[in-house]
């Protein structure tokens, strides 16, 4: 029993940080939100350099072979610095899914992306991705693109596909690989929700309002604690589930963990924006990208009702 | 107690529907913070004077119907639930006309009220600054006397002015007097945006729209003529309009019951299957409910020439908490889809479009934190305690 | 339009105000707890000959035949003292069953009781009632006195009855009797939060921690200022029931009333025990006759769940 | 990051879990907090220490077994499980004890470890006072020396003194130097409380049980023997009990776990027609399962040596805000019948007792206001304000 990150999780999550840091941080998704990709381009192929595309990939098949544990740190940073691209796709659902061909792609830093209905109806990314699928219950195709919608996220262009010829796959290791994707989600929510928290917790303490910094008014300090408590329940839940992802009890581990950091980052995302006032509000302050980020992904790879009504089903057999 | 209307109030209300279904557009306009939406809504303005619904409280004389306070909740309840565009005059009719009737000059009044009625000048509010937001007493643009020319001259920074970008006219606060602390010593303004010395910059919006601008003011002079109320009594002239604002005149409840309504509609028609959101549609339209049921309580207390003072703070909070909460579940409702925004989506993508108009509530007009010191201190008569100051 | 309190409302809210004072005020409902019903019959005596027990009596069976609208005038004063007895059964439920002799009785001051399932089970307070009652969907009964439970509500003794010979009678006037008395449970829940509100307001102003009132601290304080917001948006929901009552509407605004005023109270009661701390929490104090009332009137006469379900159904029949 | 237990762990749970099947009353004892319920509790402790049950954790001289931080969890998560009484001895084992390992004398620590375990001694907290609540620097009561005694004379009144009514000792912090403000000058005393010149005098609670008394104090003598740590130095021995009470030694995971086991049993028993409530009872088991493994994330940090702190305030926020929403809910399930605490009625009625218990975790042990000040400014390092001291 030692429920705590090891000190390989700490070193890859600082390798991330190092290399987000590298690429621009915060200018890597503002860029793509107002289109320009190059950035974000960049910081995958740096990525996939480091092995984040091939975490899942096993070794044999030009991977790294790590865990879901080591997915969760992963995908926590990439929420921390709200790095924009197709990565739950990528690293957290197709490997699960598509030949072995694929998945060494991948691991090499190729951009892939997919639908899979129905809790991931549209094909994020399909634009500058290089390989396009769609998913079923039971099978998986390669895939066109269709039209284009806009996203209530800055960071997401939801991309209508067609599939081709479906290949027939199995619907175990869909399931599965639905549940590391709504993981890796819920990890993500969780690092957004930190750097939400972190944002408010800095601009609280030089913000002033009637000749005092906002962090000192007690209502601000509640709600921001609040915000702590709440990330600080939901993280054990992504971690404990990354523990437990391939046990019977994983799936409903898994909806307890999407909910959970779903809510706390939601909590995040509006206490933040209440304590940045207006300027949060704009589109010319990065709060933004984690504000609507995070509904977006609440909401995709199962939403809270998806997922509490998976736990209920659970709780009832027992 | 009753809720009856009278033979008089019917008529009102029959009238403003018919005449609602046959000229609301049947498409909804395009947004109103966007070039084409401005114009749209400007046009939509100008259609609703027409028919004289612009400025249904106001007297004849300037385009209105002396409608009293009963009718003008009726017709606000008539104009959304026949879902007519969003109001592009809204700033200037509810804040500034407000303080015009009371505190303007009757060549004001002349000058600027038949046209804020049919739309040919819109209205842009110029309160906050950077560092003064919510706590607007510490507004440092100037107002310098120019004796020579009988006016004054505005140098500064106002920032969070809604449809400045493609507005004619402003009004704001600046301070007149250097020495004066605080609120003292400012003074009311009234001047066009195409002013010699006025540049108007966009701010993009979360929800990519550009309702926002910030407006710089460099060295602009205004003539005597706009000047509101007296020089140095600015704080005295706005609070009242941000009572206003705060209060009953922006948010009648109109809006909120059409909100509840789209949301009924959407769950019959979407979310019949998830039964644990039926909890939420249904608190949504006690909410939409209690918020009508208030006002016509606000309402008969206001005839009565009861002080409604602070409780439009009750209101703001209640309404901008509802308003969120109306939309989060509107979203919940389409599940996986509740994502896009695109036309294609259903009912258009304004679920989101409002959602993130929603968000904004708890910040506007006074952020909920002001408002819930406002309840506390002011209704409840809890003690002030250490805040040094507060609007 | 004139959705406001009468003069003749107010004048009724305050004689009952008096004739409560005049009782002895808090000490009627902290001796009904500690099993000392003396005054509390003492004060049913007096408001019977105000003619609160009459109110919904038609002036043909000695009653006053008063509107709802006075009648949730009257139940908002007295939760607002958290008057025991069974007034909702009394003045809200039974004079629209029972027969106009039994009518006239109850106007005159009889006080009576009854149960009436689903919604409440027990005949509360049958062990100091004259009449018992049992009430079923479509018919009534005397009934006798069978075991007593202990109530959640230091006020509120629950009553297992026996019916005897059951009497047919109309399910719609039944079904009006429930929908009254859920109203007045609204109406007492509106008072009795009211007095939490001002019973915490006044101790925030007194009480002190840290070298100032919890007054001041802002935490508190917006607490309550919800608390308030909650109360002045459910009042008017019960007040607008109270005048649709008849209407096709009505049973919908009823329970939204309801729902409502329970929410508030609630909110009002965990708020006011916040601010007492631990003083609230004893029996001495009297803050816990209306912390326990409250969740136990919010359950009795349909509880939240119930009353939301109706809506659901309503509003889905539209 | 594993959640697997050693064998050795895994054969202490067995271990633990086989005696608890054999040994846990199978009625549930009447409340701790009567007569007849205290004595009953009284001998579950004596039995709970026949097993070497009662302290695991403690080393086996005093009664223990040596047990580390993973057994501990472990035996409490078991321990609730089986719908084990509630620990009379509590106050004393966890407040109490950790204090005298670190700051008691040798004698101390023989004369009353052992009976503390085995429920000979029942210890009550004497911490409050009327006035000093929360803020426990604001202590008035008094302690004077008598040098001729070799002791301290007592004086004062403590209350919500939790057990005080049948418990036989007590201990708390008494201000020791009457010129020191504050936190400074206070001494940390052990004394029985049958001694002269102590009167306790019972508080019924609002759930109708007697749990808690007012202590008075009139010139009650206590030897030197009975001063725990250093005369002066109360305020740093009592804080790190404070920390414990806050902390994960009063609420391991087994006692949330248990009751959100209860509300799934009830759920599945009861509630299976009204799904508007699924989403709740899922909620509650979420926060129990979220709470189970914070602490053993906790319980591998505190073994790698990490500094808790004020960690044990997120702790508190959150099992005091469950335990209320699980119970909440529990009464929902049960619909019209929740308001009866019979003991005919659902689980003998225990849903209304644990409720009202619940009601008080948000106020005591420091109340959630204080918590979320302590999150805020040493978890998020927000600015301290004005406020001018605080434990």
């Amino acid at each position: 029993m030692r429920f705590v990150p090891t000190d390989e999780h700490e070193a890859l999550g600082e390798a991330i940080d190092e290399i987000i840091a590298g690429c621009g941080g915060v200018d890597v998704p503002r860029g793509w939100a107002n289109g320009d990709t190059a950035s974000g381009r960049r910081l995958w192929s740096q990525l996939a350099d480091l092995g984040l595309t091939g975490l899942r990939v096993s070794e044999d098949d030009g991977g790294m072979g790590g865990t879901p544990q080591d997915m969760v740190v992963a995908f926590e940073r990439l929420g921390y610095h709200a790095a924009p691209g197709p990565y739950i796709e990528s690293v957290a659902f197709l490997p699960h899914v598509v030949p072995s061909d694929i998945r060494a792609q991948i691991a090499q830093g190729v951009i892939a992306t997919t639908s899979a209905a129905p809790h991931a109806p549209w094909a994020v990314d399909a634009q500058i991705s290089d390989l396009i699928y769609a998913v079923g219950d039971s099978w998986w195709a390669e895939a066109t693109v269709g039209s284009e919608e806009e996203s209530l996220s800055a960071l997401r262009r939801l991309v209508v596909v067609d599939p081709g010829e479906r290949t027939s796959s199995d619907s175990a290791a869909i399931a599965f690989a639905h549940d590391e994707a709504s993981l890796a989600a819920a990890a993500y929510l969780v690092g957004a929700g930190e750097r939400l928290l972190d944002e408010a917790v800095s601009y609280a303490g030089v913000r002033e309002q009637f000749g005092r910094p906002i962090g000192e008014y007690q209502s601000l300090k509640h709600q921001l604690a609040d915000v702590r408590v709440a990330l600080s329940f939901a993280r054990p839940l992504v971690h404990g589930a990354a523990v437990t992802l391939s046990d019977h009890t994983g799936p409903r581990a898994v909806s307890a963990a999407k909910v959970a950091a779903g809510v706390a980052a939601r909590r995040a995302a509006r206490t933040a924006l209440q304590v940045h006032g207006a300027i949060g509000y704009t589109a010319e302050h990065h709060l933004g990208l984690w504000v609507t980020q995070v509904p977006a992904l609440d909401t995709a790879w199962g939403t809270p009702a998806t997922h509490r009504a998976r736990i209920a089903r659970a709780l009832r057999a027992e | 107690m009753n809720l009856d209307l009278t033979p008089e109030h019917e008529t009102f209300a029959a009238e403003a529907r018919a005449w609602l279904a046959e000229n609301v557009p049947a498409q909804r306009l395009p947004s109103m913070d966007s070039a084409e939406g401005f114009v749209a809504h400007r046009q939509w303005e100008a259609t609703l004077a027409e028919g004289r619904w612009s400025v249904v409280s106001w007297p004849e004389q300037f385009g209105g119907r002396d409608a009293g306070l009963v009718e003008w909740v009726l017709f606000e309840e008539e104009y959304y639930r026949a879902g007519a565009p969003t109001r592009v005059a809204q700033n200037g009719i509810s804040l500034l006309a407000p303080i015009l009737f009371d505190h303007g000059t009757e060549s004001q009044r002349e000058r600027y009220l038949a046209d804020m009625a049919n739309g040919t000048t819109i209205w842009a509010q110029a309160w906050s600054e950077p560092g003064a937001g919510s706590d607007l007493a510490a507004i440092r643009s100037t107002a310098r006397r120019d004796e020579g020319r009988q006016g004054w001259v505005l140098n500064g920074q106002k920032i969070w002015s809604s449809r400045a970008v493609w507005a004619d006219r402003g009004f704001g606060l600046f301070r007149s007097d250097p020495e004066a602390q605080r609120h003292r010593g400012l003074t009311y303004f009234l001047f066009p945006l195409d002013a010699e010395g006025i540049t108007v910059r966009p701010i993009a919006q979360l929800d990519g729209e550009t309702g926002f601008a910030e407006i710089f003011f460099d060295d602009v002079f205004v003539p005597d003529d706009d000047v509101l109320g007296a020089p140095g009594d600015g704080w005295r002239v706005a609070m009242s309009t941000a009572g206003n604002e705060r209060g009953l005149s922006l948010r009648a409840p109109g809006r909120f019951l059409a909100a509840a309504e789209r949301l009924r509609s959407l769950w019959v028609r979407e979310g019949a299957n998830d039964p644990a959101l039926d909890d939420a549609v249904v608190d949504a339209w006690i909410g939409a409910e209690a918020y009508r049921l208030f006002t016509w309580n606000t309402v008969a207390r206001a005839l009565d020439g009861a002080d409604l003072g602070a409780e439009g703070s009750m209101n703001k909070l209640f309404w901008s908490e509802l308003d969120v909460s109306i939309h989060e579940t509107g979203l919940s409702l389409l599940g996986a889809r509740a994502e896009s925004r695109s036309t294609a989506a259903v009912d258009g993508g304004r679920w989101v479009d409002d959602y993130l108009f929603a968000l904004a509530g708890p910040i506007y007009a006074g952020t909920n934190e002001i408002q819930r010191n406002i309840v506390a201190e002011r209704i409840l008569g809890l003690p002030r305690g250490e805040r040094r100051e507060r609007s």
